[in-house]
């Protein structure tokens, strides 16, 4: 009758692939050679836009912009296990997943140069525009996911977020929500160790952020967050289990912002240099390299090769984003609604705008 | 036709679209089982079943924010926030989300949604139970504001809102919910958004009022020659009705329970101040709540717009 | 390497005396028979103060109520671990732990009949205004204990809310801030298994809410909430811990709501009587009695004068309060802010209201 | 005396008074060794230590929620929230309790803090930077809402808001913060509270408005006699000032960075409508944000009143 233990809770951390390019024997077969290849070359991608952003802000051909470098494993390793039909509803620092599904990188470039129309998502994917107000659009992919359940559809949504984003009351509703309705919803936390200058310890004295999700009586696990393939890996299974009806999963990437939070921001001013240095040498590229090259699928020359294109693609698609005409000032006021109201109409006449 | 309050209207018109469309679903705090603490949606699970009609956790962010999701892929979800001040927990989702991402996907996902909510002084409840906040949600673009004075008009402008392609906030005023029984037909009919009602004619002084306030600001006119104009919807509002009726009376007198300061009279006074000033006679007056924190039972008579103060504002423009 | 186990999590509960009126004997030396008298005593003074507003109710003489029968223990247990020097934010539901804390229940009375001068806390208590919009008040009690830390007063604070309150975000952020900066406050869940019409069991998956303190790296614990004895160490320990500089805890007291939601609901729709029945069998008072009747402390005389003389100083309190003289319209306007406001001071002119 | 800019000032503001009171102590995001966003805070850190400039969790709602327990303790908290448009989130800790818990406890506990926030256009940056939601907080009772425009307000503001004993809004227009640099005294000074500033006097056209855009009407007035009214306390404003100098003028243009509808200026235009309506020569007229989402960078020159929209207005009323 005195004191009981009633619950029990672990808290588990995945890798897959170590920074010296090791595989873990028991795991790795879950992923295959194949697909770490295309982790390899994705992130190269991802790392060729996040790149040229960073210059075309410097040239203030783009606006305030926010790097994704470090963390491209986390991103383009969970991107890759959500299938063309799911739902993603990302934040401001997810590039890398907008680019690994596909989603068109002249637009990504027109948005951060302060255009919406870059947000309006092609109709062959389903990725929400953006979350600026950090960790608000936790509560959408619950929704989301709850529809799909409603509907019968067989599908998941999936929502990232940072470790700021953790914080807020809309994470937990959130994540409450789907645990009661059972949601298929993979929560993707990008715990990248700051939310600008607030470190991680102090975002929370919560060891991890995956247990959180314990909060809500679901799983939550801490992955390796450079280490794309247990991205990839936890994902895939959190995908499959919210398809099957398991509903929700919390998923925390563990990795590292290595650039300034954005192009407006001067991280020196509150972390040290070595710590940035220290978790350089962990970046998620360097480990698939040295795992692919044991295997005797890199060569110097492959990925020579896959940079450039990448590159090209996105030299293409820079052009694109800057040969596109201006937006229409009209579409300011269009998109409030479905119809102009007679207001808008007088606002739309009286600047001279055709309706 | 039968005689219905408005508790009944509004239950009517949610099942009625609930038949009609199977992605209307309803969620919200004590909505299944309980049928709602108003009992609006009673009888409704019995009905529709617990997929439809859905008990959620204490939780208005996530109520709103989940609606949000769920409208965005393809339901219709009604939201009943238990009482408009708790709606404010909602609030960020509703002004940075809900009404926006249509224009941030530039039309690409939009959400249909319907928050319904009881507001205002009525039931002698604790604190923070007799919120009128229309004003707010008036100031944001992209969200529709509705609020139905009648059983007629709760459930043709509920079933508008529930078939609108934007996000709506439906106002129930509380006070009335059960206080006016009237006749209401028994199948489809709806009343367009964005359309006042002229709810009496008159050539001396126009009214304008909306909700609970409409029928005290009617019975206040008794003995004038006052044309009451419902706006039942706050926004998009019916700008034409307002200025046609103050051109013909050249008096105008808003009535809200709201707060005066920027309250959604302001608003109207503000059209009238820049687009028919030359054909007023008389200042525009507002009659509202005063200065204060919504008061417990004990005040909220003292706070409320008294049919003595709504007269004295018809008498006082009437002197002009 | 592979899949660690990075965090254990256990949650614990706790029972002193149990339905029987039988004491763990490890634990009871704890508390004292003075100490269980006075429970048993205050108990019974909060029910009859709850009794009677159930009745003013029902005679028009107040205004809508919300009953504590059955929660007694958790409220009463709780108050009684905090000094007189701490502060206490309570939600509507915590009549006993203002009558424990000698509230004067004439104010309450007033209270629930309208009148906000009610909640006007005398001097020598510290209780904040009942919180009406469920959990919002958490993060109110973590900044008045951050607070009591950054002016080095030896305090806590205290916080009472349902289970219901502990789905909102308010409940999380108010946690998370007394986690990061080790707040001396305790959290105090009066889980009573149901939120009006929705059970526990669809407020949250989480297998007990206490398990949410671990979402913000502190301890949680559930005690049983019937156990004044138990409820009462919990605290006691939680307040200590706090203003030893252990930060904050969160105490779910598991207990039962016997009457209606409030006296505007009826239970009957959503709620099996039997269920309510086995609860009844386990409600706080029969088991004091017991406890106290083995030990030689209770006999039908003293509960008779005991009950006696609570129900004469219930009385004496409503006479008290409905004596009391109206309150001004003008206090409406006058607490708004420090000083009236020109318009104020018009709209009080306008109303025939001296100011 | 040196010159300074806004943000200059209000960093001055702050230290000046957190010299003064211990009380006075400075919570938000990113406050501390990053010294803000806008570096407003910037060597308080240093000043003052991490028991004064506190860095807090992303946590809006806890920030206002847990400032509130510090200062109905005792403290004086000084709360910044990074933008404008992320206080959403704390709008139910401000309304639902901030500005209420004097009037709940009649008097027993008060809230005396001060909310900072940058409003506005101004740095083209990502969505919900740009908000200026004024209307929303100067519609409820129990709040302060206090705008400058000018290095020298801002500190003499901010710091009557420091002292002020009620919970008071200071929104910094953040496309203003460097782009004025002007005297501004050392030591103390108040500017106080409540009261309006004649930033130009003149005889044909009242002018009423406040922050960055006190700036464009004062530009687009070249060439007119304009009375130019800086309202600097919107809540609650100088209704006095206002009045004064309409019916000294008989016009009145209102200029506003935020949506026109249910928008400040519709309550400055209202109280005109009903107090000074007989010395009007001409329509009262709202220069204001349109009715949309406020647009990301490249479209915000069309949403934002331009200096050619205020100036016809100008000339609108000057026709009558
Ligand atoms: C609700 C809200 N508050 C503040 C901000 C300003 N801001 C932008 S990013 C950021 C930090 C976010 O940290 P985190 O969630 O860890 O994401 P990260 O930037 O590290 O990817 C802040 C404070 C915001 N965008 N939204
Ligand atoms: C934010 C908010 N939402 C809704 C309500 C209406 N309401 C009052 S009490 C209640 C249920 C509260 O449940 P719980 O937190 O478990 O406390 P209990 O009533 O069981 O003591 C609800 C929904 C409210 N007061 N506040
Ligand atoms: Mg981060
Ligand atoms: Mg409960």
């Amino acid at each position: 009758m005195p004191v009981n233990i009633i619950e029990k809770i672990e808290v588990k951390y995945l890798q897959i692939i170590n920074e010296k390019g090791e595989a873990d024997p028991n795991l790795i077969p879950s992923v295959s050679d194949d697909e770490i290849t295309r982790f390899f070359e994705t992130i190269i991608l991802a790392r060729a836009f996040n790149q040229r952003a960073l210059s075309l802000q410097r040239e203030g051909r783009i606006g305030t912009y926010a790097s994704i470098l470090g963390q491209e494993a986390s991103q383009v390793g969970s991107a890759l296990a959500f299938s063309v039909e799911d739902w993603l509803f990302p934040s401001f620092r997810e590039s890398g997943v907008l680019v690994a599904k596909g989603y068109p990188m002249w637009m990504l470039y027109r948005y951060w140069a302060g255009d919406e129309r870059g947000m309006k998502c092609p109709e062959n994917l389903n990725i929400f525009p953006m979350s600026v107000p950090v960790g608000t659009h936790v509560p959408h992919a619950t929704g989301a996911a709850w529809a799909m359940k409603l509907k019968g559809h067989r599908k998941a949504a999936g929502v990232y977020f940072g470790d700021g984003g953790s914080s807020k009351g809309d994470f937990h509703e959130g994540l409450n929500f789907a645990g009661v309705f059972k949601a298929p919803v993979v929560f993707l936390c990008q715990n990248n160790q700051w939310a600008i200058s607030v470190p991680r310890s102090l975002q929370t004295a919560a060891k991890t952020i995956a247990q959180k999700a314990y909060a809500h009586g679901f799983e939550g696990i801490q992955v390796d967050g450079n280490d794309a393939a247990a991205v990839y890996k936890a994902t895939k299974d959190a995908v499959e289990k919210a398809k099957n009806g398991g509903g929700p999963t919390l998923i925390e990437c563990f990795t590292y912002r290595l650039d300034d939070h954005t192009t407006a921001d001067d991280a020196s001013r509150y972390r040290a240099k070595e710590e940035v240095e220290a978790w350089r040498a962990k970046e998620p590229l360097v480990r698939l390299r040295l795992y692919l090259e044991k295997k005797g699928k890199w060569t110097k020359e492959y990925e020579e090769g896959v940079t450039k294109k990448a590159q090209e693609s996105v030299d293409a698609e820079i052009k694109k984003a800057e040969a596109y005409p201006p937006p229409d000032p009209a579409d300011l006021i269009r998109y409030t609604y479905a119809e102009l109201t007679p207001r808008q109409k007088k606002e739309m006449k009286e600047s001279g705008w055709g309706s | 036709m039968g005689k219905l309050n408005i508790v009944g209207a509004i239950n009517s018109a949610l099942s009625e679209e609930m038949e009609r469309d199977r992605d209307v679903i309803v969620i919200g705090e004590d909505v299944g089982r309980d049928g709602g603490v108003f009992r609006v949606t009673e009888g409704l699970l019995a009905k529709f079943g617990p997929e439809r009609i859905i008990d959620t956790p204490l939780s208005e962010l996530g109520i709103i924010g989940a609606a949000i999701g769920l409208a965005a892929y393809g339901m219709k979800p009604v939201a009943e926030i238990q009482f408009m001040g708790f709606l404010y927990a909602g609030l960020e989702q509703v002004f940075s989300h809900a009404v926006r991402i249509r224009s941030r996907s530039r039309g690409r996902f939009s959400v249909p949604m319907v928050i319904r909510t009881p507001y205002g002084i009525g039931i002698k409840p604790p604190e923070l139970h007799s919120e009128s906040s229309e004003a707010l949600f008036c100031h944001m673009p992209g969200i529709k504001v509705v609020v139905p004075s009648t059983p007629y008009n709760a459930k043709g402008l509920l079933k508008s809102a529930i078939r609108d392609p934007d996000t709506v906030l439906f106002m129930e005023p509380s006070r009335l919910y059960r206080s006016i029984k009237a006749d209401v037909p028994d199948g489809d009919y709806t009343v367009p958004l964005g359309r006042a009602s002229i709810h009496q004619e008159g050539r001396d002084l126009t009214v304008v009022s909306w909700g609970t306030m409409l029928h005290r600001a009617s019975e206040a006119a008794e003995g004038f020659d006052a044309e009451i104009i419902d706006l039942m919807t706050l926004k998009p509002f019916d700008e034409e009705a307002v200025l046609t009726s103050v051109k013909k009376t050249g008096r105008l007198v808003i009535v809200h329970e709201a707060p005066r300061i920027a309250g959604f009279g302001a608003e109207v006074a503000a059209l009238v101040a820049e687009e028919a000033i030359e054909y007023l006679k008389a200042p525009v007056l507002r009659v509202a709540g005063l200065e204060a924190v919504v008061p417990m039972a004990r005040l909220e008579d003292y706070y409320m717009p008294s049919l003595e103060r709504i007269r004295k504002a018809y008498e006082k423009v009437m002197r002009y």
